[in-house]
């Protein structure tokens, strides 16, 4: 707030969410440190906080374990499933949150579908793609196994619900006269979507986009099972490093580390649009 | 009753059949012998439970019109 | 103003002259609003309805997949006969209740605490929120694995900064009276920043200008929260209540990578159950029955919370369209 | 600017979804064929031996590496769903007999019959690995590839230190030395515990030093070890008429001994470790021995005599000899579409030359001439050093003809799992180890749907497992427990 003096209090508020972010923090400190440790400084005890830090882990991760191909599939898998999922995500709900076709009941429906647990809909998923992809239209969009398309499908569809309930309450609190003005000036309906609703939607939409995507993209339990090497996710990757030998965790925890920071990059790019949300006050009056 | 009500009370009524019928086979099953016994009392609460919904919607749709109807009759002056 | 009002500002000026009734419209609203859910509804409807079709028609069936006999006959009501008077069944569900209601409540008032000194932020404020997602953006998998060795009573690094503090070592993992808990403060570290980041949204969308107003009343802060802050924020929260309920009750990875249930059954939730007997077990008729009534105690729960909730958004889009 | 990316998006996402497939080129008489296996299990190994089989045949060969602990799930699954995805299935012997009896696996003995004797050398295979992990009603399903076959390691330094022996044997009434019976394992765990402060051979030890280590994590270890117990007494998991014997005086007085008399002596942490923390706690110098441990560690075991000054690494059989005998098999899967490749390659996987390769990489091999080879062991003593023992350890299993009743029911995958999550509850204190029996016999029952079918058949109709008393005395003069002095006398 503009009106704030610097004062005790909030160097204490700044003091405080430094604790904050350090406790929070600590485990991705823990792990990028161990990411750089060679095997005989990973399990000692005590545990070591300083040592020679080696590229080995990193090395052996893209070079033995195929990571490149890992990461180039999710990025695909968690990309196109949240691109779809906020596409779709965005019109449905601002369509609920504007005149919530159904009474709501469409919109609890969709809800529940995110409530199955997955071990119980996995088999079902595992016959529909198998099927899926012997058919023509099925292997023209890579929906069988071992496919990227089965896990976009599968990802859209279990965030779709989670998205069109998490934009709703963003949509619904753009005010009605915004867009009657808009219609006023001649825009069409599709207009003033794209023009007036979607950019003030912003903050809800980039929120919803960071969740969706993270979802996407460290889900285990669908890429597990719907893949086997070729589509292979990271997450996956990951896990097979838990080996008869032992977990690696060197390679382990450099992969974790690979797998995280995309994810910083797109938290970084995106948290600029959740700051649109304080514009948004000044428009509402 | 407008369909949204309905829809709405169907799906309670289905979840209140289901209920019954999960208590039936947890507690009841054992000493109240058969299992079609206990799907039926299920199924019956269900119903019973929806047309007490849509009779009181009727009704409450009958007030409504009536109110409707003699707020129709108040002179316009007065409102 | 931002720059897409700006736009916005400039385009209407542009067509100033143009300022006329509203273009008439092909199709009616209510069409307009079906043809924007139907390609999330079709999706939707297709990939959920018929998994959720299969464990039906599986439940009423004899289903052992790695015996010969694989999905077999109907044998009614049996399946859910035999999950109802399954002990470990309603032991699992047990412990899947403590860890939600516990691990639930925790992240929503840390969660909803630190979005607001966030919010209140001077410096900063960018990176930190940027920060704080880490936790959210570490498979968790590669993440509980990780925790499993900084667990570790031997090796771990918690028991090394506990002893620092003076606190005797621990067994995070293996001790029964302890095992739960710990898998509960991973699921808040995990999962905090999810409600922080939502929470925090949702305060940038408030308005200001009744805040201005109370702050010139002068009134307390404590007042300011009761009777503005938080009763806007409520459809957020509530939201992000039910999100997270959801999600916690359906924790499956946190428990794999950690503990696999252990030590004993001590951490064996519900879903690690469901998965044990669907997947190791490979007993779908049973794994379907206990999916199924998992679904309906979640219907069922997620239907009475949002109730009022739907009846308010409901009306409120009535009274904004009229 | 939102407009612009997604916009962009859009494109992105259209262009990724509408571009037609690559059409990927194939020669005709181009086989692949696709082997599911344990990943990082010698995976470089793995797929070195491939690249050199795909140069001299022709037949390429896939490797689809999957966290053991997912393995079964994985493989059952894409089974059930008959999508022929997997050639080579890899398996533990726990589940031999449900792969086998599902049909998921290809009964090989008519390849065997018309593949060259060399190759598959079928002989060369320890009886004790080819009964449990090849046979199943009197058929082959598949080949033994690395054995796990579990031993003792211990640290023979301080077990040879001469104050200690003194004072253990002023303490116990008999010699130090390698434990014969789980009592004196106990008793040797309790010796060595030393609180900080206390001498350990000589020096005083710093931190907490522990007596044994266990691996009582719920993971399917700690049932291997507590398995071992009962069965060196001869008391069994399943009896011989297919009732769970898990109640049985004898068996509970096994878990007891687990639970009260070797844990109390064991890091804290052993409640939560797995093997490779066990591993990394003799690396560390915190423990003295663990019994009924995988003999194949012993390259990483071995690790130990460069971190811990003057540390040295023996093994030994398990107290009593009869451990969890078996290693993973290799068999071709009945929805494949190549069987014939698939064999051949299994069986030259499994045969004698790819096996050299293999353990000259640290693989614990399956085949005799290798683990009796002294030369080879005389070159690779840190990677081999444990053969002399397994050896021992897998000729007196075969001579006993002693054999779980477990392994030949085949509900053993699903029993596997049961007893992972019961012994885990006896051993964290969860249950008491009578309650946790209790329900691990319900369980049992459950998953048999009443009496467990046994189809031993391979071993005779009325095959009853007896225990045979290890012949220490043979071992001992062999020097088999200390790999220079093994060497040594295989010079004289």
């Amino acid at each position: 707030m503009e009106t704030q003096r610097i004062s005790f209090g909030l160097f204490f508020r700044h003091f405080l969410i430094l604790i904050i972010l350090i406790v929070f923090l600590f485990p991705i400190y823990w792990m990028i440190t161990t990411s750089f440790k060679s095997s005989e400084d990973i399990l000692t005890r005590p545990p070591k906080f300083v040592f020679e830090p080696t590229l080995d882990n990193y090395r052996f991760a893209f070079e033995e374990a195929d990571f490149t191909k890992f990461i180039r599939n999710t990025i695909i898998v968690a990309g196109l499933s949240t691109i779809l999922v906020v596409t779709f995500g965005s019109i449905a709900s601002y369509s609920f949150a504007r005149w919530n076709p159904g009474d709501g009941h469409i919109m609890f429906f969709i809800l529940t579908t995110r409530m199955m647990p997955a071990i119980a809909v996995i088999m079902p998923f595992f016959l529909i793609f198998r099927d899926l992809g012997k058919t023509d239209i099925g292997n023209r969009f890579y929906l069988g196994l071992d496919q990227p398309g089965a896990l976009v499908v599968a990802y859209t569809v279990f965030n779709l619900p989670f998205a069109i309930w998490l934009m709703h309450s963003f949509f619904q609190d753009i005010p009605m006269e915004l867009e009657d003005s808009a219609r006023l000036d001649g825009y069409s309906r599709l207009q003033v979507f794209f023009r007036v609703v979607l950019p003030l939607a912003a903050p809800g939409i980039a929120v919803t986009a960071i969740f969706s995507l993270l979802f996407a993209w460290n889900e285990f339990l669908f890429a597990f099972v719907l893949t086997r090497d070729d589509a292979r996710t990271i997450t996956v990757g990951v896990s097979s490093f838990q080996t008869q030998q032992g977990i690696l965790w060197g390679p382990l925890t450099a992969a974790a580390v690979v797998c995280v920071v995309p994810m910083l990059v797109v938290a970084l790019f995106l948290q600029r649009y959740m700051v649109r949300g304080l514009t948004f006050g000044a428009v509402r009056g | 009753m407008s369909l949204s009500q309905a829809w709405d009370r169907m799906f309670w009524s289905v979840m209140i059949t289901i209920f019954v019928g999960l208590l039936w086979m947890k507690f009841l099953q054992e000493t109240a012998a058969c299992e079609s016994i206990g799907l039926v009392v299920a199924i019956s609460v269900g119903i019973a439970f929806f047309s007490s919904g849509w009779y009181q919607a009727n009704r409450q749709k009958k007030r409504d019109s009536q109110t409707a109807s003699d707020a129709a009759q108040i002179p316009e002056d007065l409102l | 103003m931002s720059t897409n009002s700006a736009v916005y500002q400039a385009d209407s000026d542009l067509k100033q002259t143009a300022r006329a009734a509203p273009k008439k419209q092909l199709i009616s609203d209510t069409v307009y609003s079906v043809l924007l859910i139907a390609p999330a509804l079709v999706l939707i409807l297709f990939f959920a309805l018929i998994p959720l079709g299969y464990a039906i028609n599986v439940s009423f069936r004899f289903a052992d997949l790695t015996s010969p006999r694989g999905v077999d006959n109907y044998v009614g009501l049996e399946n859910y006969h035999f999950v109802l008077n399954d002990d470990f069944f309603w032991e699992a569900a047990q412990r899947t209740l403590f860890f939600a209601v516990i691990a639930v409540a925790v992240e929503m008032i840390a969660g909803v605490a630190i979005a607001f000194l966030l919010h209140e932020m001077r410096w900063f404020k960018g990176i930190t929120r940027s920060l704080i997602i880490l936790p959210l953006a570490a498979s968790p998998v590669a993440v509980g694995l990780i925790w499993r060795n900084m667990y570790h009573p031997d090796f771990g690094v918690y028991n090394y900064l506990v002893s620092l503090l003076g606190i005797s070592e621990q067994n995070w993992l293996g001790d029964p009276d302890l095992a739960m808990y710990s898998v509960i403060i991973f699921d808040v570290w995990q999962w905090t920043p999810f409600v922080i980041l939502i929470t925090l949204a949702g305060l940038q969308a408030l308005p200001k200008e009744p805040f201005e107003a109370a702050q010139l009343d002068g009134a307390s802060t404590w007042r300011v929260l009761r009777t503005l802050t938080f009763p806007m924020l409520t459809p957020v929260l509530t939201l992000v209540f039910v999100l997270r309920t959801i999600d916690a009750i359906r924790l499956y990875d946190a428990v794999f990578s950690l503990t696999s249930g252990g030590p004993g059954t001590t951490t064996e939730v519900l879903t690690y159950y469901l998965y044990r007997t669907g997947l190791r077990f490979f007993r779908m008729d049973r794994a379907s029955a206990m999916a199924l009534l998992f679904l309906y105690v979640t219907v069922v729960f997620t239907g009475l919370v949002m109730r009022r909730f739907m009846r308010n958004i409901a009306a409120r889009t009535r009274q904004m369209a009229s | 600017m939102i407009r612009k990316l997604a916009i962009l998006a859009l494109v992105f996402a259209l262009a990724l979804v509408i571009a037609p497939r690559p059409v990927t080129p194939a020669k005709a008489q181009d086989v692949t064929i696709t082997w599911a296996t344990i990943a990082g299990f010698y995976t470089d190994w793995a797929e070195e031996v491939a690249r050199q089989y795909e140069e001299s045949t022709g037949v390429n060969v896939e490797i689809i590496d999957i966290d053991f602990p997912s393995l079964y799930e994985n493989q059952v699954l894409e089974a059930v769903a008959d999508t022929g995805a997997y050639d080579i299935l890899t398996y533990d012997v726990g589940w031999k007999a449900e792969f086998s009896e599902s049909g998921y696996l290809l009964p090989l003995d008519d390849y065997i019959a018309n593949a060259d004797p060399a190759v598959i050398a079928f002989d060369d295979i320890s009886p004790a690995l080819t009964e449990t992990t090849s046979k199943w009603r009197g058929k082959t399903f598949g080949l033994p590839y690395y054995t796990f076959t579990m031993g003792y390691f211990y640290r023979c330094d301080l077990f040879e230190n001469p104050d200690e022996m003194v004072a253990f044997e002023a303490e116990y009434g008999y010699p130090l030395g390698i434990p014969q019976t789980y009592e004196q394992l106990a008793d040797i765990a309790e010796f060595f515990r030393r609180e900080p402060g206390e001498t350990l051979a000589g020096k005083t030890v710093e931190a907490d030093f522990y007596g044994i280590g266990l691996m009582a994590a719920r993971a399917p270890h700690v049932q291997d070890e507590i398995n071992s117990i009962a069965w060196s007494w001869g008391y069994k998991v399943i009896e011989d008429d297919g009732t769970p014997g898990v109640t049985s005086e004898g068996f509970l007085k096994a878990v007891n001994l687990y639970v009260n008399e070797l844990l109390p002596y064991a890091p804290p942490g052993a409640t939560s470790s797995a093997f490779d923390q066990v591993v990394a706690q003799m690396r560390q110098g915190l423990i003295a021995q663990t019994a009924a441990f995988y003999l194949d560690q012993y390259p990483n075991m071995v690790k130990t005599e460069e971190e811990v000054e003057g540390a040295r690494i023996c093994t030994a059989p398990a107290p009593g000899a009869h451990t969890w005998v078996g290693a993973f098999g290799l068999g071709v899967s009945s929805d494949s579409e190549h069987p014939q490749e698939a064999f051949d390659f299994v069986a030259w996987l499994a045969g004698p030359e790819a096996q050299r390769a293999f353990a000259a990489g640290g693989g614990s091999t399956s085949r005799v001439s290798i683990l009796t080879d002294a030369a080879f062991i005389a070159e690779h003593p840190l990677t081999a050093g444990h053969y002399p023992t397994l050896q021992f350890v897998l000729d007196h299993t075969a001579k006993s003809n002693f054999y779980p009743n477990y392994l030949f029911v085949p509900q053993g995958g699903k029993i596997y799992d049961e007893m992972t999550t019961w012994y885990s509850a006896a051993a964290s204190g969860d249950e008491s180890p009578e309650g946790a029996m209790e329900k691990m016999a319900e369980a049992i029952e459950r998953q048999c749907d009443g009496l467990c079918e046994i189809a031993n058949d391979a071993l005779g109709e009325n095959y009853t497992p007896v225990p045979m008393p290890f012949d220490y005395e043979t071992f001992l003069a062999s020097g088999a427990y200390d790999i220079d002095v093994w060497i040594a006398n295989q010079g004289n």
